[in-house]
């Protein structure tokens, strides 16, 4: 699975994107969960789960949709375009 | 007559407006909002907008066909920059068109409020302490959820 | 800052937009409305607008004030043309330019629900059953009183 | 006092201003009254008086507005703008 960062939380992780393997997964949180003990930066990263939004397959998601089919999920913080 | 862009170049209001009307004579009104940089050499210095190719581009899209369930709009247009930008650039257009104004205007409120919590963008501001994601603003959503009903 | 032309001449929204937002970096919003003349050779061929000079000057000057007081707007701008105009020309544009987006949008609004039923100009419409003065319209008298509190 | 007349009111009176020597009236409703004697043009143009419209040196008045020291009279039938 593609899995996608942005902002600060891509400055925090240290990179834009990567492949992870989720097979037995079956939420956005169980990822979650996962990438938070892959390091410092990932750590920092999840610190604040409420200021963290999810899309799955360039959707708007929860930390509770199911992953089980998608191609892409990207984490991000509240948006600040306009 | 609905279609949105992200660029990195600077847009024409006034190109836009004209190729947005040009084969209906039956517009009569066209209300657009441009958001610009604002900031100083003591505030915000330049700024850099990062988003997500591919869902920003499907976030807007949603965002004018939403509109359109609302208003009679004839046509409408969303031009979003991203890179980095200066004070005083432009940083995004919201053009509708519609037979009469109250559907113009309100459709481009409508859609300024929605792109501000629906449409994944994140700006970074540059100042004379260095720089800084910008927060997201409480009453962003707030402008969100008034047209819920 | 705060400005307003009559004209027989075209205007140019991008260019107008820039002379109203150049000098003044705090400007982060700037709404805009342009009405357009709607027609077809089945119905409007062209229209003649006619206005009161000196009266019509001053009536889009006190709307502007009044948008002032309601709105903490940082700039605006009336251009209402006149004379002959064809089907998909412009007829006026109104611009706001504000630190926000609400101040911006709103008071572009209340100053075309205004300039509808204040500003001092007459429409006469040329069709194929000749031509016909424009009957004023019940509900921009309604889109006025939406304001008054 | 001159008078001025706008859209179909100043085609129905056929001059779009004139010069009336309002010595004696006290509002813009006198007016009126002396102006719809003046032939059939003036008749027809004052016919449906709440489509009447009234500015006294250039701003909003009524038909009951004092007139004594205006320089300009304007009548006209509801605007049309924007």
């Amino acid at each position: 699975m593609d899995v996608l960062y942005f902002a600060w939380m891509r400055e925090r992780i240290g990179r834009s994107s990567e492949q992870v393997d989720t097979t037995g997964m079956t939420t956005a949180r169980d990822l979650v969960e996962y990438l938070k003990g892959q390091g410092r930066g990932y750590e920092l990263a999840f610190e604040k789960m409420h200021a963290v939004r999810v899309a799955i397959d360039q959707e708007v998601a929860t930390l509770d949709s199911p992953i089980g089919h998608a191609r892409e999920i990207a984490f991000f913080p509240p948006v600040t375009g306009g | 007559m609905f279609s949105v862009t992200v660029q990195s170049a600077d847009f024409d209001v006034a190109a836009e407006t004209k190729a947005l009307t040009i084969a209906n004579t039956q517009i009569g009104a066209v209300a657009s909002f441009i958001g610009l940089v604002r900031g100083s050499e003591d505030s915000v210095r330049s700024m850099e907008l990062e988003h997500y190719p591919g869902m920003t581009e499907r976030a807007l899209e949603a965002i004018l066909a939403q509109a359109q369930t609302r208003w009679p709009l004839d046509a409408a247009r969303i031009v979003h920059r991203f890179g980095r930008l200066e004070p005083g650039e432009q940083i995004v257009l919201v053009l509708t068109a519609s037979r009469h104004r109250e559907a113009a205007l309100e459709a481009c409120a409508f859609i300024m409020d929605y792109l501000k919590t629906q449409a994944p963008f994140w700006k970074k501001e540059d100042g004379p302490e260095g720089a800084r994601w910008v927060d997201a603003r409480e009453s962003d959503e707030s402008a969100t959820d008034r047209w819920s009903d």
